[in-house]
């Protein structure tokens, strides 16, 4: 069936298969009167900044001020028993603030996700998950490595898949796919700045 | 025989020639059969290239393992790091000195008159078995402790521990032995069976089965390796060995594999007898020397002990410790006490 | 967590040890560093330490066009590949609006499973090692290079499958595949009788594993904790049955529990989950339907600006992507929730007070990658 | 405790079970394949070493933008090239260099072709790709690819310039 992947044009058939038919769109649609929402918005007032629902999943951006009692409120009273991940996305020139920090809910009575996202600019703090779910612990670690992103009240937050002395962020969209000079940090004094994988590794 | 010379160096110095020989060789040979044994038991081949169907194979390994670099790390105490292989093979063979490997024999006419194969039989045989062998631990603590490694140190404890704990009930198993047979000696014990008219093992299997576990875990196999333990220790007390020094310590576990074999064989199996030695009708048996009854109970031993590690998972070293004070123990003395009944009340022993 | 474990070993009177567990140890599944705080051989504190293989995968996914992504997510855990491709696709699938055949969901679903069927195995294989049983893992894997040659004979690789595309599967089954498929299906149930006379009943495999590293319900939740792991607790929750995707809300099977959360019903829930596995594969058998096994997608993709989070059951828990476009033909990024690496997080909670030897234990049980923990 | 488990710990019918399963085990039919006399067959889909044509090549570049880690490298200039009588211009292949040392086997490459057969294929079950130094042995230039110089084909595998095609081993541009 390799040439299905080939774009020959060919003539629609006469009926087209469902799943050609009924093509779900992912569009974005507003979701303030979704029942998640509204239900979280009851919860902690004036915390809701918008919602989005994209392709069956709703997300709400919430006032980074408030997302502490945001965290308590899903999960002492909204039951989101299960942080599922936290990440973090770089819009590098993004006036409103240059970092999305994500969080996924997860609801075992009715299987409901929710996506809590909050705006931050480069620099601020953001309250820490662990307080409410123990799992946070590593995936804010991991952000704060990656995009150097801090979590305020974080018991522990140390750089987890680079090293200790490691500078730079390296999920930060300035920062080169090839790599810096890591050398240069850690022995200063064998390695002189500029040497490093950047130079010396290239392939071509 | 009437010049002394002759009777007490050169036909000692041959016999233990011969003996050292023979031991160090099989040894040698039980790697290689362990790894085929172990490679069948696992639906693979195991080592079969070098030579005829492998058999080179532990020739192969030693010249590796002499041509290795010598390393010895250079945080380790010295002295006692390298002491630690001579302290662990040495007395793992001096015990072969005292094992009766057959009745005298004039090897088929050959000699002028019967000559004992093992090199003495003295009337201690089975405490100076138990003390030396007990001896060669002092290896496995003090490499262990001077390799200067968290694993090793663990490991050379883990040994200890284990070696403590096992001895007492092995020791009260082969008392249940001496109680049946009335002598320390060994070729003793194997002339009591065969006036008993039975192997040892039928009335003592309880003392038997404590035995041969203790005794895997004196030499510290599967599934009681603890002090080597590979996936916790990853080597345990050897980590830091290479070369001829780790295989003085892989040579040397082979052959207290082979001495627990053959101590079981003579303590509880009748040494060199055949199978029910006072029933007539099988005496077409007696056509095989008795030597090679003697090496085939051995490699059943021996086989066993392959087996299992091909088996088992590993203990726990707390679990290794609570059988060995809590089960063995207590039955060991249990057992010996039945046992000592019993003879009483057969007619109070000899 | 203590934050002090690198000073102990400056306290000279300590009757503590300190030992860092690899990252070079054999029970360690590859580059994972513990240390470990020890009385004894008992565990006062353990601390993963992770990142040594640490590629930027994530980093990388951004420079790639998207069907150049799939064979990087085959390197994440490089025993489930089938998975990793799974949830990738979907992600870009659900982002796109993309509807895939019927057949090719269930093709998915059955490479899926079989990949299910060999990453379990090898976790049998490695945590009997683990635990100082030797012949299990040439037993397993004998099975497991069945499972393999019917991935090569499907897609032409044996571990990095890059066996799916967006919009559908490159390729339809070989002729005579699902014979074989079969013929395996139907062998494997005696085998794994076999595995579990080995174990199961095994008092030594008992003492090491009933009782150690328990976890409750709560907890495991409130750590992360998904697949197996989470299973063995008693939490009856599976993605394929709480959100379905592909073909499983067509499909019958149990979802298998545990109910003390320890080591030995963890291994428990993943043998029933084999069976349950090979009982998903002989319904695809039954009832694979026909048809194409692509849809219509453009050839160069761009999907439309937006976000999306797709998981999937993998082997080792819940495996997710999460999805950002930009509208261009590279991911803006993609984002992984590695199952391995939440789960691992509870490590400490679990060897705390335990042995040495039980440390080995629930590195092995909680079934961990490097290459997905670290990325 | 049941009689049943009483026994059973008595007697250790548990490890006789695992001892007899090991012993029926090292009985059966041995796993092992001694690999250098005999080889396992790759099935007709695996992919390993590139075979190229350069005459069906169109120089479309599709494999270039396919290789996710761009280890395809390209150059071509169009000639004027005489053919059937009309002067046509043609492009022809300067470089075509694969550097197989970083290939990942993924066989992106191969479906982005669009000729038919294919100009680019990983269909020639040969795998034993290994060579004691890793800077040229596994760069693959345009000749080398087609000539397979230095490489050792599978059996019965020819290299594409002696005339071998991805449908003669049944891979994925031959029967589906």
């Amino acid at each position: 069936m390799a040439e299905q992947e080939t774009p020959t044009p060919q003539a629609p058939a006469v009926a087209l298969p469902a799943w050609e038919a009924n093509p779900v769109t992912p569009d974005p649609r507003d979701a303030r009167q979704h029942a998640q929402v509204a239900e979280l918005a009851a919860a902690v007032p004036d915390a809701v900044l918008e919602a989005v629902d994209m392709a069956g999943q709703v997300t709400v951006l919430v006032v980074t001020e408030r997302l502490l009692e945001v965290f308590r409120a899903c999960r002492e009273q909204l039951g989101y028993g299960f942080l599922v991940d936290c990440t973090a996305v770089d819009w590098r020139d993004r006036p409103e603030g240059r970092f999305d920090v994500v969080w996924w809910l997860h609801r075992h009575a009715g299987e409901q996700r929710l996506r809590l996202k909050v705006r931050v600019a480069d620099g601020v703090e953001v309250p820490s998950a662990t307080t409410s779910w123990k799992t946070a612990n590593w995936m804010e670690r991991e952000v704060w490595d990656m995009f150097g992103i801090r979590f305020a009240g974080h018991p522990n937050l140390e750089r987890i898949l680079t090293w200790e002395g490691f500078t730079g962020h390296p999920l930060r969209k300035d920062f080169p796919v090839e790599g810096i000079d890591t050398g240069a940090a850690i022995y200063p004094d064998i390695y002189p700045p500029g040497g490093g994988p950047t130079k010396a590794g290239g392939a071509q | 025989m009437t010049n002394p010379w002759v009777a007490f160096v050169l036909v000692p110095m041959i016999k233990i020639v011969v003996i050292l020989g023979t031991v160090v060789l099989a040894t040698a040979y039980m790697s290689f059969f362990e790894r085929r044994l172990v490679g069948f038991l696992q639906i693979r081949l195991g080592p079969n290239r070098v030579g005829w169907f492998g058999v080179l194979q532990p020739i192969a390994d030693a010249l590796k393992l002499f041509a290795k670099e010598d390393i010895v790390p250079s945080r380790v105490e010295k002295i006692v790091y390298l002491s630690g292989p001579v302290l662990i093979i040495v007395p793992s063979l001096v015990v072969f000195s005292v094992i009766p490997f057959g009745p005298p024999t004039t090897l088929f006419g050959l000699l002028p008159e019967p000559i004992a194969p093992f090199v003495t039989d003295i009337n201690i045989s089975v405490l100076f078995v138990m003390g030396v062998s007990s001896f060669g631990i002092y290896g496995i603590i003090l490499g262990g402790w001077a390799s200067n490694n968290k694993f090793s140190l663990m490991g050379g404890l883990r040994s200890a521990a284990q070696l403590i704990s096992y001895e007492v009930p092995m020791g009260f198993a082969v008392v249940a032995v001496l109680l049946m047979a009335g002598s320390l000696s060994l070729v003793d014990i194997i002339e009591a069976q065969r006036q008993a008219h039975v192997w040892f093992v039928f009335p003592g299997i309880v003392a038997f089965f404590i035995y041969f576990v203790c005794g895997i875990a004196e030499t510290n196999r599967n599934p009681f390796d603890l002090p080597e333990a590979e996936a916790e220790l990853v080597g345990g007390f050897h980590t830091e060995y290479s070369g001829m020094k780790f295989a003085f310590y892989f040579l040397a576990e082979y052959a207290n594999m082979i001495l627990i074999s053959s101590m079981a064989t003579v303590l509880f199996f009748g040494g060199w007898l055949r199978p029910f030695p006072s029933w007539g009708w099988l005496s077409f048996l007696d056509v095989v020397p008795p030597f090679l009854w003697f090496v085939a109970k051995v490699a059943g031993f021996l086989y066993c002990y392959i087996w299992f590690r091909g088996t088992f998972p590993r203990v726990r070293f707390d679990q290794l410790m609570a059988l060995g004070w809590k089960v063995f123990i207590p039955v060991s003395l249990a057992n010996l006490m039945v046992i000592g009944a019993v003879i009483v009340l057969l007619g109070g022993g000899r | 967590m203590s934050q002090d474990l690198y000073l102990l070993s400056s306290l000279p009177d300590s009757e503590e040890m300190e030992v860092s567990f690899g990252p070079q140890h054999p029970a360690t599944h590859g580059v994972l560093r513990v240390m470990v705080r020890l009385d004894g051989e008992r565990i006062l504190d353990a601390k993963p330490i992770i990142g040594y293989l640490h590629r930027g995968t994530e980093k990388l996914f951004e420079t790639m066009h998207f069907n150049g992504c799939i064979p990087h997510t085959d390197r994440l855990d490089y025993t489930t590949a089938a998975a990793n491709n799974q949830a990738f696709v979907g992600a870009v699938e659900r982002l796109m609006g993309v509807t895939i055949p019927p057949r090719a969901a269930w093709i998915r679903m059955m490479l899926a499973e079989m990949q299910r069927l060999a990453s379990h195995i090898i976790w049998l294989a490695t945590h009997a090692l683990d635990i100082g049983a030797m012949s299990p893992f040439f037993y397993t894997f004998q099975e497991r290079e069945s499972i393999l040659d019917l991935f090569e004979e499907y897609c032409g690789a044996r571990l990095t499958l890059n066996a799916m595309r967006v919009g559908g599967q490159p390729f339809d089954l070989p002729e005579g595949w699902l014979g074989r498929l079969r013929a395996f299906v139907d062998q494997l149930p005696a085998r794994i009788a076999e595995w579990e006379r080995l174990l199961t009943g095994n008092r030594i495999w008992k003492q090491r594993t009933v009782g150690v590293g328990v976890i409750s319900a709560a907890d495991a939740i409130n750590w992360g904790l998904t697949g197996p792991p989470l299973r063995g607790s008693g939490v009856r929750w599976d993605v394929r049955k709480a959100l379905p995707y592909d073909g499983y809300d067509e499909v019958e099977f149990e979802v298998p529990i545990g109910q003390n959360g320890d080591t030995y019903d963890r291994y428990l829930v993943r043998m029933e989950e084999m069976r349950q596995s090979l009982r998903i594969l002989r319904q695809c058998l039954d009832r694979l339907p026909d048809g194409p096994v692509m849809a219509k997608v453009p050839k160069v993709l761009k999907p439309p600006k937006g976000e999306v989070y797709h998981s999937v059951e993998g082997p080792k828990g819940e495996l997710g992507f999460y999805l950002v476009s930009d509208g261009s033909t590279q991911p803006y990024r993609l984002h992984v929730r590695p199952s391995s690496f939440i789960n691992l997080q509870s490590l400490p909670e679990l060897v705390r007070g335990g042995l040495v030897a039980d440390l080995v234990a629930i590195i092995g049980t909680l079934d961990i990658v490097l290459g997905e923990i670290d990325r | 405790m049941s009689v049943r488990k009483l026994l059973t710990d008595v007697l250790h019918l548990d490890l006789l079970a695992g001892l007899w399963q090991t012993a029926r085990f090292s009985m059966s039919r041995k796993a092992t394949v001694e690999y250098p006399e005999k080889r396992l067959e790759p099935a007709p889909r695996f992919r390993g070493m590139f075979g190229f044509s350069e005459e069906r090549c169109t120089t479309c570049r599709a494999c270039e933008r396919a290789c996710p880690i761009k280890i395809i490298h390209i150059e071509s200039h169009l000639e004027d090239v005489e053919v059937d009588g009309k002067k046509r211009r043609k492009p022809v292949l300067d470089r075509y260099d694969i550097d197989v040392k970083r290939c990942m086997f993924c066989g992106l490459c191969e479906e982005a072709c669009p000729t038919k057969p294919k100009a680019v294929w990983l269909t020639t079950k040969t795998y034993e790709l290994a060579t004691y130094e890793r800077d040229m042995a596994l760069y693959f230039t345009k000749e080398r690819l087609q000539s397979w110089e230095g490489v050792v084909a599978y059996e019965g595998v020819v290299p594409p310039a002696a005339g071998q095609t991805p449908e003669d081993l049944g891979g994925k541009g031959g029967k589906e």
